[in-house]
C-alpha cells in the first residue's frame, strides 16, 4: 500500500469518514430486519465507528507521525520543561529559531501598567521596551504541512467554487482519532445502555397517554442509525476543505443532534428541547452566512488551503504566484511576513460603497479591517451556536433531554466542541479585535455557565453547564491567543466529559431518575461507575501536583489556558486582568459543582431508599468503556503522548506570533510560547491549583462532611439563588424578547394579508360589483335586455311561423328545396340585373 | 411521423396531454378506471419524451453543456403579425419542462382519491399540462401568453370544482390575480411587439433567434461560424419566405424618413433588440421613464403575481388551501416556475436597461417576501396554509437571485482595478433556477404530505395532529426528509439553491444580504414548529384518529422519487447544474458585456458634460436615468440652474 | 348542309330516351313500371357517357347503377309489394304544385344552360381532330396517387394536385360503413309490442 | 331558330349546354317524382334520377370533346361522377333499409304517414 501521505490520508480518512455513512444507510433500510428488534443494527453502528477509529489509527500512526517528524518538545511538554530547565531559554526549537528566542523576552507593555501582579521578576527584562515586539521581525510561522483538494464541486461560477474536498493536517488526524476513539467507546456503552429499547413494547415512563404510561415499539436501531449518521457529519466538519462543507456538516450535526435530542419524541420537553437546539444553532448559522457573505465576496474563495496538485504540492502560476490561493494564503501572505494583512480585494469591499471611506481608512490604515471583523465575528457567531455560548447557550442544558450517551458524545465531546474547532481551524482570519470577542464570550460563558451550574440539581444539567463553561474555557484560550493550549484542552475535555456523562448515564441507568437529590451513597452499589468518575471529576478540576508534571489530562490543558490568560493580561493590563480573574474563580467554581455532584451522589446516606434498594452497577458493555475513557481521561495529555506537539504541528500560518490590533490599537494578543515563561508557570500553576482546591474543599465541607446546611445557605443567598436557579432568566428573557415578538409579528402579518391587502381587494371587488350592479339595472335589463328580449320575442314569433312550415312531409319539404333554389337563383339574377343597369 | 424532427417530437411533447385529453372525451361514462390509467399512461408517456431527450436516440437531443437554444423549430402562424409556432429548449428551460412532466406524474397518482367527476378532471388535468409545458417551450411571445391563458383556465376548474369548502371564493380569487398579471403582460407584450426591429439585428443575432437556421457545430472557429451565417442569411434573404421578403424590402429603403419597421414577437430577437445599442425600447414613453422601463414594470408584476410576491401573494393561501392535493402539487410546484421563468427569460434579457434600473426594487421584493411569507407561515395553524406561506418565502429567493446585479469584481492579483465579472451574478441567477427546481420537489412533496393526512383525517389544524410519527411511521420519515428539504437543510435539495442566491447578494447589497440570511432562522421555527406540532408527540390529539393508517403503495410511489430527488440534488447538484448553467451563464455574460457597454456610455456622457461645467457632475441625480438619452436630458436640465 | 355528324344523332337518341324515360318514371303510377322505367333512363344515361368520351364512367354506371342500385330497389319493391301500395295515387293537387315547381326549375336550368356561350358545342373540326383516348387508365391511376392526365402541366400548378387515392379510401370506408348500417337497420326485430300504426 | 337549332344538332357537335339541359330534364324529373310520390321507393327513385341528371353535368364538364374552350373539370369530372355513382349506390342501401324498416314498423310504405318529425 501506497503510505505516501498525500494520497493515503485523504483515502484512509475518507473511508473512516464514509463507513459510519453507509452504516446510517444500512440501517435505514433494514435496520430493524436486523437480528430481533433491530439488535444487529446496533452491532453494525459499532463495527463501523470502530473500523473507522482503526483507520483513523493508521492513518495517525502509519501514515502521519511516520512522515511528520514532531516539534522538539518544548511548548507543549512546559511542565517537563520546567522541571528541567527552570527557566532557562531552550534554544533547540529550530522551527521557530526567533520564537524562541523571544520566549523569554517578557512583554514590557506591562511597564506601562502598574499592576500589582507585575512583579520584579520581570525588571531584567526591560531592555525589551516595545509592547509590539512580539509581531516585529518575522516570526510568524509559516503554514503547517496540510494536505488539500477537493472531491467533487457543487457548484462553480467562473472563478467562485463551491466544493466538497478535503484539507488534512495533523489537528484533522488527531481529531479523528479523538472523535472515533470516543465515539466508540459511546456505541459500546449505548449498547447497554439503549437496550430497553429492544423491548417491544418499551414502556415510556415519562409519557402518559389516557392514564397509563406510552408503550411503544422500540426503537433501537433508529437510535444507531441516528448516531452513525452524526458521526458522518462530524468527521465531515472535521475533514472538510472549506467554509462552505463545514457549514454543509455544521448543519448536519445540527439535525442529528435534533433527532437525537428528540429521540423520545413522545415526550414534549424532548421535542421542544430538540427544536430549540436546531433554531438557536440556525441563529449562529445565520451570523455564520454573514461571515460567510463577507469572505466570498471580498476573497473569492472558502478554501482553506491552497490548490494543491497529487503530490501534496502547491501548485503555483508561471509567475510564482499562487495559483488558487486559499482564505489563509490571501490573507496572510509570505510577502507580508504571515502577518494578518486584508487584501486589495477586500479592501475595495469593504469600500465599494463610499469611496470617501478608502480614503480615510487607507490614511489610518485600517482599510479592509472592518470587513475582516465582520468575517471573524460573523463565522464565531456559528461557533458561538454550535458550541452554547453566550448568548446562545440556551439550548445545551435542554438537549439533555436526549439519551444519555448521546449527551456524552454529541452534546459534550464532539459537536459542541466543533464550535472551538472552527475557530481553531479559522484562526489566521481572526483579526485581535475579532480575537478579543471570542474571548470576552468565553469568558462570560465560562462564568455564566459555573454559577448556573452550582445549584442545579439534575445531575445531567450540571454535566451540561460543566460543558458549556469548559467550552468558555477553551473560547477563552482562544481568543487569548492560546491556540494550543485551546484546542489542547478540547481535546483533553471530550475524554473526561464524555467519561463524566457516561457515569452520570450508568447511574441513572441504575436509579432511573436525573435529580440528585434522590440520591446519595451509590458509591457501595456501584464502585466501578463511581471511581471512574472520581477521575473524571480530577480531571476536570485539573488535579495534579503543581510544578510537577504529574496530574490528570485537564491539568495541562487547563494551566496551559491559564497561562496564557496570565500572559495575555500582563501584556495588555488593565481590565485584561479579568480574563485571568474569571478563569482562576471559573476553575474554583468548577471543582466546587464538580464535587458537589460526586458528593451528592455517591457519598454520604441515601436520600431515597427505593431508588438506592433498585441500584445495581451496570452491565459489563457500559463499564468497560468508563474504564478505557478514565484511562484516557490519566493519561492523554501526559507529556510523554506528545500531544502538543502534534498540536504543534498544525499550528495555523502567522498565528504562533500573536498580532496588534489596528481598529484598537492598544490591544496585542501575546504570542503563545510566551505563556511558557516560567515566571508566569509558576504562578499559573499555583493559582490553578490553589483555586480547585478551594473549590473542592468548599464542597466538601458543605457535601461531604456537612458542616454547613445547604439550604441555610439558599436561604442566605435566596435572589442570587433563585436567579441562578432560573438560569439567570435568559430563557424567559429570551421569549420575552425574541420568540413572543416573532410570533407577534408572525401574526400580525398573517392578520395584514387578511386584514390589508384581502380587504382592499375585497373592497375592489365590491365596488366592482356595486358599478356593475347600477350597470346593471340602467343599462343591462333596460336598454340592452330590452333590445335583446324584442329581438328574441320576434325570433320566437318568426319560428312560429316557420314551425307551420315543419309539416314532416317529405314531399313537400322536396317542394320546398325545389322553390327555395329556384328563389334563390332569381334573386341571384335580379340582383345582378340590378347592379348591371 | 419523423421523430427525429424536433418540430415534431416538441410538438408531440406539449400536445401528447391534450390529445390524451380529447381521446378521453369520448371514453364513455362510468370507466373511471379506465380513465384514470389512461391518464396517467400519458402523463407517464409524456414523462418518457421529456426523458428522451436526455439520449440521442431519436436524432432529438438536449445536450448538456451547450448554452444556445436547442431543438429550436418554427413554423408560421398568423404570418401577417410576424407570429410564429416557435419553440425551443436551453438550459433555463428544460428542467422546468422536465420538472413539470415529472410532476404531473405523481400528481396524477395523488390524485387517486379524487372520485368526483373524474373524467372531466383528467381531461382539465391534461390541458393544464400542455399549457405548462408549452408556456416552457415556447419562444414567440404571442405563443407563450395564449399558452400562459390556455394553463390559467383548467386551473380555475380544477380549483374551483373539485377544491375545499371556500373553493368558488379561492378559484375567483385566484383567477382574478392572474388574469390582472395576464392583461399586464398583455399590455406590455403589446408595447414592446410594436416598437420592435428586426432588422437591427445582425446575422448571427437573427440567427440566434431562429429567423434561420444554422447547424450548431461543435468544433469550429469564429471565422468559419461567421461564414456559414452569412451563407445561411443570404440564402434566407433570397428566399420565397414572406418575412425574409418583408425584411429585404424595408432594409433595401435607404430613406430613413421612409424607412418601416419589421415588428416581431420572436423572444429570442426582442432579447438582442432590447440589448441592441440603439434599442428602440429606449425611448421615452411615459413620465420621462423609457418603454423598456414600462414594460419591465408590466411584466414584472404580471409574473410576481404568479411567482408570487408580497404584496401580490394573498391569493396564493387561498388557492391552496381549498385546492385538492394533486392540484396544489402542481401549483406549488409547477405553476409558481412560470413567474420566476418569466422574469429571468422575459424581463431581464428584453428590457436590461430598466433591470438595471429598478434591480434593488426587485431584489427587494424578493427579500420582503421571503421575510414576509416566513413570518405568516410562522402564524399560521392551518397546516396547509403555513405550507402555502412557506412557499412565498421560498420563492422570494428566486425573486432575490434574479434580481441580483453585482458586476464588481476586485481582482486579487491587482488592487483596485476594476473589471466587469459577472460571477455572482451568475451564481445568483443559477441559484435561483436552482431553487425553483428545488423548490417544485420540496414544495410538491409537503403539499403531498398535507394531502395524505388531510385525505385520512380531513382536517388540517395543525394543533389538533400530534403522534403521527409512532402512527404512520414510513409516512412521517418521507415527511420529515421533505419538510427539511423546504427548511434548507445541506444534503437536501433546498440547501443549494439557497446557499447560492444567499452567497451572492452580499456583493449588491449587504443590507438584503444580512436579511435574507436572517431568515434561515424562521424558516427554520416554522417548519419546525409544524413538524413538532404534526409528528411529534406522544398521541393524536384530532378526530378521526382511527383512519390514521399507513402509506398506501400509491403514496408511497410518489413519496419515494420526491425524496430520492431531493436527495440527489441536494448531494450532487452539478446533475442539474451541468443542464442549467450553461444557458443561464451565457444569459448573464449577455447582460453583463451590455452593462459594461451601457455603463462606458454613460460614464462617458458624463464625462463630456462634466468638462463643460463641473458641477455637472455633482448635480447628475441619485437615481440615475435608465437610458444615455433620458440621462442627457436629465444632466441638462439639472445643469440649467448653474449656469 | 354539312354530313350529318352521327355522334350528334346518337346523343339526341339517348338523350330523348333518357328524358322520356325519367318523365316516365314520374308519370308512371305503377312502382313497379317506375323501377322498369327507371333502368332504361339510367341505361340511357350511360350512353350519353360512352358518347363523351367517358366509357369508364359509363361502364361503371351500367354496372354498379343499372347493375346493382337498381337490383336493390327492385328488391325493395317486391319486399313491400302488397297491393294497396303498388298503384299509389298522387292527388291532382300535388300534381299541379309540382308542375309549378317542376317548370320553374327546368326554365331555370336550361336558361342557365344556355345562357354561357362557352357551353354551347364546339367546332366540328376541332373535335374530329380529338384523338381518341381510353380514360380508363388516367382514372385507375388517379384513384391510385397519381396523376397522369396532368403531366404536362408546369410544375407549380401540379404541386397542389394529389391524386384521388385519399377520396377513394374516405368513399371505401363510407360504403363499408354505410352497408354495415343498412344492415343494422334492416335486419329483422323482435316485435313483442309492435307501434300502433299510423 | 327552331330549324336551325336541330339542323345544327345533327352536323355539330353537341356541347356542354346539351349534356345540361338533359341533365336539367332528369333532374327536374327526379325532383318531382320526390315530391309526388308517395311510395317511398318511389322517391327513392327521384332521388336516383337527380343523381344521374347532376352526374350528367360532372360528366360533361369533364369531357374533353364537349370542350368549346370554357373552364374544363378535366379527369375531375369523371371521377366525382365516378364518387357519386358509388354514393349513390351507398344511399340507395340505406335508404332502402330505412324503408324497409319503416315498413315493418309501420306497416306502411306511404311516405305521408312518415310525419312524426312535424314541427
Amino acid at each position: 500500500m501506497d503510505l505516501t501521505p498525500a494520497t493515503a490520508l485523504p483515502k484512509l480518512l475518507a473511508a473512516a469518514w464514509l463507513l459510519p455513512l453507509a452504516s446510517f444507510v444500512v440501517i435505514l433500510f433494514v435496520g430493524k430486519r436486523l437480528g430481533p428488534h433491530g439488535k444487529w443494527a446496533g452491532y453494525l453502528a459499532v463495527g463501523a465507528i470502530v473500523s473507522a477509529f482503526l483507520l483513523s489509527c493508521v492513518a495517525m500512526f502509519a501514515v502521519w507521525l511516520p512522515n511528520h517528524e514532531l516539534p522538539v518538545a518544548h511548548h507543549g511538554e512546559h511542565h517537563d520543561e520546567g522541571d528541567q530547565h527552570d527557566g532557562a531559554p531552550a534554544d533547540d526549537d529550530h522551527q521557530h529559531g526567533t520564537a524562541a528566542l523571544l520566549q523569554d523576552a517578557p512583554l514590557t507593555a506591562c511597564a506601562d501598567h502598574d499592576s500589582p501582579f507585575q512583579l520584579a521578576a520581570f525588571q531584567e527584562n526591560e531592555a525589551h521596551a516595545d509592547g509590539h515586539a512580539v509581531e516585529e521581525g518575522h516570526a510568524a510561522n509559516p503554514p503547517p504541512t496540510y494536505y488539500f483538494g477537493d472531491w467533487y464541486s457543487l457548484g462553480q461560477f467562473g472563478a467562485l467554487k463551491l466544493t466538497i474536498g478535503y484539507y488534512i493536517d495533523a489537528l484533522t488526524v488527531t481529531m479523528f482519532c479523538m472523535v472515533t476513539l470516543i465515539a466508540s467507546c459511546v456505541h459500546i456503552y449505548a449498547l447497554g445502555y439503549m437496550h430497553d429499547e429492544l423491548h417491544d413494547p418499551y414502556h415510556d415512563h415519562e409519557v402518559i397517554v389516557h392514564g397509563h404510561h406510552l408503550h411503544r415499539p422500540g426503537r433501537f436501531h433508529r437510535f444507531f442509525q441516528y448516531l452513525s449518521l452524526f458521526c458522518f457529519s462530524m468527521l465531515g466538519i472535521v475533514i472538510a476543505g472549506n467554509v462552505a462543507m463545514v457549514f454543509v456538516f455544521w448543519e448536519l450535526v445540527g439535525i442529528c443532534s435534533y433527532f437525537l435530542i428528540g429521540f423520545y419524541f413522545e415526550r414534549h420537553s424532548a421535542s421542544t428541547a430538540a427544536n430549540k437546539a436546531f433554531i438557536v444553532n440556525r441563529v449562529g448559522d445565520f451570523g455564520m452566512l454573514i461571515g460567510m457573505m463577507a469572505l466570498w465576496a471580498s476573497l473569492g474563495t472558502f478554501a482553506f488551503g491552497d490548490k494543491q496538485d497529487a503530490k501534496g504540492q502547491t501548485v503555483l502560476t508561471e509567475s510564482g504566484a499562487i495559483a488558487e490561493p486559499g482564505i489563509f494564503s490571501q490573507l496572510r501572505t509570505a510577502e507580508n511576513g504571515y502577518r494578518l494583512v486584508p487584501p486589495a480585494s477586500m479592501i475595495a469591499e469593504e469600500t465599494r460603497n463610499d469611496p470617501a471611506i478608502e480614503a480615510e481608512d487607507a490614511a489610518a490604515g485600517k482599510a479592509g479591517h472592518w470587513l475582516l471583523l465582520v468575517a471573524g465575528v460573523g463565522i464565531f457567531c456559528g461557533c458561538v451556536g454550535k458550541s452554547a455560548q453566550f448568548p446562545l447557550h440556551v439550548w445545551l442544558p435542554d438537549a439533555m433531554e436526549g439519551p444519555t450517551p448521546v449527551s456524552a458524545l454529541v452534546h459534550s465531546a464532539t459537536m459542541v466542541a466543533a464550535g472551538v474547532y472552527l475557530v481553531g481551524r479559522f484562526y489566521p482570519a481572526f483579526c485581535p479585535e475579532a480575537l478579543l470577542v471570542i474571548a470576552i464570550i468565553g469568558c462570560i460563558t465560562l462564568s455564566l455557565a459555573a454559577t448556573i451550574a452550582i445549584t442545579a440539581t439534575d445531575i445531567k444539567r450540571v454535566l451540561a453547564y460543566s460543558t458549556v463553561s469548559q467550552l468558555g474555557y477553551m473560547m477563552l484560550a482562544l481568543g487569548l491567543g492560546g491556540w494550543i493550549a485551546g484546542l489542547f484542552h478540547l481535546i483533553t475535555h471530550a475524554f473526561f466529559k464524555s467519561l463524566l456523562f457516561m457515569c452520570s448515564g450508568s447511574v441513572i441507568h441504575a436509579v432511573h431518575t436525573n435529580d440528585m437529590t434522590e440520591m446519595g451513597g451509590l458509591r457501595k452499589k456501584m464502585p466501578i461507575t463511581a471511581y471512574t468518575m472520581l477521575i473524571g471529576c480530577l480531571a476536570i478540576i485539573g488535579a495534579g501536583v503543581p510544578l510537577t508534571p504529574i496530574g490528570f489530562s485537564g491539568y495541562f490543558s487547563k494551566d496551559s489556558i491559564i497561562e496564557q490568560a496570565w500572559s495575555h493580561a500582563q501584556t495588555n493590563g488593565g481590565v485584561y486582568w479579568a480574563f485571568l480573574a474569571m478563569a482562576v474563580i471559573g476553575a474554583s467554581m468548577t471543582a466546587f459543582y464538580m464535587f458537589r455532584l460526586w458528593f451528592m451522589t455517591f457519598t454520604g446516606a441515601p436520600r431515597d431508599h427505593h431508588k438506592y434498594d433498585h441500584a445495581h452497577e451496570s452491565p459489563r458493555v457500559m463499564t468497560g468503556p468508563l474504564v478505557l475513557l478514565a484511562i484516557f481521561a490519566i493519561a492523554v495529555a501526559w507529556p510523554a503522548f506528545r500531544l502538543t506537539g502534534l498540536l504543534e504541528q498544525a499550528q495555523p500560518v502567522g498565528t504562533a506570533a500573536g498580532g496588534s490590533g489596528v481598529l484598537i490599537e492598544d490591544l496585542v494578543v501575546p504570542a503563545e510560547h510566551l505563556s511558557h515563561a516560567p515566571n508566569i508557570k509558576l504562578r499559573a500553576g499555583l493559582a490553578a491549583f490553589s483555586s480547585a482546591f478551594i473549590g473542592v474543599f468548599g464542597a466538601a465541607v458543605v457535601y461531604l462532611w456537612g458542616y454547613l446546611n445547604p439550604r441555610e445557605i439558599k436561604q442566605t443567598f435566596k435572589p442570587i439563588y433563585t436567579l441562578l436557579w432560573n438560569k439567570w432568566y435568559f430563557d424567559q428573557l429570551y421569549n420575552f424578547l425574541f420568540i413572543q415578538p416573532a410570533l407577534f409579528i408572525g401574526r400580525q402579518i398573517a392578520a395584514f394579508d387578511r386584514g390589508v391587502i384581502d380587504w382592499f381587494l375585497h373592497a375592489c371587488a365590491w365596488t366592482v360589483r356595486l358599478f356593475s350592479m347600477v350597470f346593471d339595472v340602467v343599462f343591462d335589463r333596460t336598454l340592452v335586455d330590452g333590445t335583446v328580449n324584442t329581438a328574441a320575442n320576434w325570433t320566437w314569433d318568426f319560428g312560429l311561423l316557420l314551425r307551420r312550415f315543419q309539416t314532416g312531409s317529405l314531399r313537400q319539404y322536396v317542394l320546398f328545396i325545389v322553390m327555395g333554389t329556384w328563389f334563390m337563383c332569381l334573386a341571384y339574377f335580379a340582383a345582378a340585373f340590378v347592379l348591371m343597369s | 411521423m419523423n421523430l427525429s424532427d424536433p418540430i415534431v417530437y416538441l410538438s408531440l411533447m406539449v400536445f401528447l396531454p391534450a390529445l390524451g385529453a380529447l381521446a378521453l372525451a369520448f371514453f364513455p361514462r362510468g370507466n373511471e378506471e379506465a380513465i384514470r390509467y389512461t391518464t396517467l399512461a400519458v402523463t407517464i408517456l409524456t414523462f418518457m419524451l421529456s426523458l428522451g431527450l436526455f439520449f440521442d436516440a431519436r436524432g432529438v437531443e438536449f445536450k448538456s453543456g451547450v448554452a444556445e437554444m436547442q431543438d429550436m423549430f418554427s413554423a408560421p402562424w398568423i404570418p401577417s403579425f410576424g407570429i410564429q409556432f416557435l419553440m425551443g429548449l436551453d438550459g433555463i428551460s428544460f428542467p422546468l419542462v422536465v420538472l413539470t412532466t415529472f410532476l404531473s406524474i405523481l400528481a396524477f397518482i395523488a390524485s387517486w382519491s379524487i372520485t368526483k367527476h373524474i373524467k372531466a378532471f383528467c381531461i382539465l388535468y391534461l390541458l393544464l399540462e400542455t399549457g405548462m409545458i408549452g408556456v416552457f417551450m415556447a419562444l414567440d411571445f404571442f405563443l407563450f401568453y395564449v399558452l400562459w391563458e390556455v394553463m390559467l383556465l383548467p386551473m380555475y376548474f380544477l380549483i374551483g370544482v373539485w377544491g375545499g369548502p371556500r373553493k368558488e371564493y379561492a378559484a375567483i380569487k385566484f383567477f382574478l390575480y392572474t388574469l390582472v398579471g395576464s392583461v399586464l403582460m398583455l399590455i406590455a407584450i403589446l408595447m414592446l411587439y410594436f416598437n420592435s426591429d428586426l432588422t437591427l439585428l445582425n446575422d448571427e443575432q437573427l440567427a440566434r433567434a431562429g429567423v434561420f437556421k444554422v447547424e450548431a457545430r461543435a468544433q469550429e472557429t469564429v471565422a468559419e461560424r461567421e461564414a456559414r451565417v452569412k451563407a445561411a442569411a443570404q440564402e434566407w434573404r433570397d428566399s420565397e419566405d414572406a418575412l425574409a421578403m418583408r425584411f429585404k424590402e424595408i432594409t433595401a429603403e435607404t430613406d430613413p424618413a421612409k424607412k418601416r419597421q419589421l415588428h416581431t414577437f420572436n423572444i429570442l430577437a426582442l432579447q438582442h433588440i432590447g440589448q441592441h445599442e440603439d434599442s428602440p425600447f429606449n425611448r421615452e414613453a411615459w413620465l420621462g421613464k423609457s418603454i423598456q422601463w414600462w414594460a419591465f414594470v408590466l411584466l414584472f408584476i404580471g409574473f410576481a403575481i404568479k411567482v408570487p410576491s408580497v404584496p401580490l401573494h394573498t391569493w396564493l393561501p387561498d388557492a391552496h388551501v381549498e385546492a385538492p392535493t394533486p392540484i396544489s402539487m402542481i401549483l406549488a410546484g409547477v405553476l409558481l416556475k412560470m413567474g420566476g421563468y418569466g422574469i429571468l427569460r422575459i424581463c431581464y434579457p428584453i428590457c436590461p436597461a430598466a433591470g438595471y434600473d429598478l434591480a434593488y426594487i426587485v431584489c427587494l421584493v424578493g427579500v420582503v417576501s421571503m421575510v414576509w411569507g416566513a413570518f405568516a407561515a410562522l402564524a399560521q395553524n392551518d397546516f396547509k396554509r403555513m405550507v402555502a406561506y412557506s412557499s412565498v418565502s421560498h420563492m422570494g429567493y428566486v425573486v432575490l437571485g434574479l434580481g441580483v446585479w453585482s458586476l464588481g469584481m476586485w481582482s486579487a492579483t491587482t488592487p483596485g482595478s476594476f473589471t466587469y465579472n459577472a460571477d455572482y451574478w451568475k451564481m445568483g441567477v443559477n441559484g435561483a433556477m436552482f431553487q425553483m427546481i428545488a423548490h417544485g420537489i420540496s414544495s410538491a412533496g409537503m403539499f403531498f404530505c398535507v394531502g395524505v393526512l388531510y385525505d385520512r383525517v380531513h382536517h388540517r389544524n395543525l394543533n389538533e395532529f400530534g403522534g403521527i410519527m409512532a402512527r404512520m411511521p414510513v409516512y412521517s420519515g418521507f415527511a420529515i426528509v421533505i419538510f427539511f428539504a423546504g427548511l434548507g437543510l445541506p444534503g437536501l435539495c433546498g440547501f443549494i439553491g439557497e446557499v447560492f442566491v444567499v452567497l451572492s447578494v452580499w456583493k449588491y447589497s449587504q443590507l438584503l444580504a444580512v436579511i435574507s440570511a436572517a431568515v434561515v432562522i424562521l424558516t427554520a421555527a416554522y417548519i419546525l414548529w409544524a413538524i413538532q406540532r404534526v409528528y411529534l408527540g406522544a398521541e393524536y390529539k384530532g378526530p378521526h384518529g382511527e383512519a390514521l393508517t399507513p402509506m398506501l403503495p400509491r403514496e408511497f410511489a410518489i413519496a419515494v422519487p420526491l425524496t430520492v430527488f431531493a436527495i440527489i440534488l441536494g448531494v450532487y447538484p452539478q446533475a442539474l447544474l451541468n443542464y442549467m448553467q450553461p444557458s443561464v451563464d451565457q444569459q448573464v455574460q449577455q447582460l453583463a458585456d451590455w452593462t459594461e457597454r451601457f455603463d462606458a456610455s454613460r460614464e462617458a456622457l458624463k464625462k463630456s458634460l462634466g468638462e463643460e461645467e463641473e458641477q455637472v457632475a455633482l448635480a447628475v441625480p441619485a437615481s440615475l436615468p435608465t437610458t444615455p438619452a433620458a440621462l442627457k436630458t436629465s444632466i441638462e436640465s439639472s445643469a440649467r440652474p448653474a449656469q | 348542309m354539312d354530313a350529318i355528324y352521327w355522334p350528334s344523332v346518337f346523343f339526341l337518341i339517348f338523350g330523348a330516351l333518357a328524358c322520356g324515360f325519367a318523365l316516365a318514371v314520374l308519370l308512371s303510377a305503377n312502382i313497379v313500371r317506375m323501377a322498369f322505367y327507371l333502368v332504361l333512363s339510367l341505361a340511357a344515361t350511360s350512353g350519353l357517357f360512352f358518347l363523351a368520351g367517358q366509357e369508364f364512367v359509363g361502364a361503371m354506371q351500367l354496372l354498379i347503377y343499372v347493375g346493382g342500385t337498381l337490383v336493390l330497389l327492385i328488391f325493395g319493391v317486391m319486399l313491400t309489394s302488397q297491393e294497396r301500395f303498388v298503384n299509389m295515387k298522387t292527388l291532382a293537387g300535388d300534381w299541379v304544385i309540382g308542375m309549378i315547381a317542376g317548370g320553374a326549375l327546368l326554365s331555370l336550368l336550361t336558361a342557365a344552360a344556355f345562357s354561357v356561350p362557352e357551353w354551347r358545342g364546339p367546332e366540328r373540326a376541332a373535335v374530329e381532330n380529338l384523338p381518341i383516348e381510353p380514360n380508363a387508365t388516367p382514372i385507375g391511376m388517379g384513384l391510385l396517387g397519381a396523376r397522369v392526365d396532368q403531366i404536362g402541366a408546369p410544375a407549380d400548378e401540379r404541386a397542389g394536385m394529389a391524386g384521388y387515392l385519399f377520396p377513394f379510401e374516405i368513399v371505401s370506408v363510407h360504403l363499408l360503413v354505410v352497408l354495415i348500417g343498412a344492415a343494422y337497420l334492416a335486419r329483422a326485430k323482435r316485435r313483442s309490442n309492435p307501434l300502433p300504426t299510423g | 331558330m327552331t330549324s336551325s337549332l336541330l339542323a345544327n344538332l345533327l352536323t355539330e357537335p353537341p356541347g356542354v349546354a346539351h349534356y345540361m339541359t338533359v341533365g336539367a330534364v332528369m333532374f327536374v324529373c327526379g325532383a318531382m317524382c320526390m315530391a309526388t310520390k308517395r311510395n317511398a321507393l318511389g322517391v327513392l327513385m327521384g332521388i336516383e334520377l337527380v343523381l344521374n341528371g347532376a352526374n350528367l353535368n360532372f360528366i360533361a364538364f369533364g369531357s374533353k370533346y364537349l370542350d368549346n374552350g370554357g373552364p374544363q373539370l378535366g379527369l375531375d369530372g369523371s371521377l366525382i361522377a365516378l364518387f357519386v355513382i358509388v354514393l349513390a349506390a351507398a344511399e340507395a342501401a340505406v335508404a332502402l333499409a330505412i324503408a324497409l324498416n319503416f315498413y315493418n314498423n309501420h306497416d306502411s310504405i306511404d311516405v305521408d304517414r312518415a310525419d312524426q318529425l312535424q314541427g
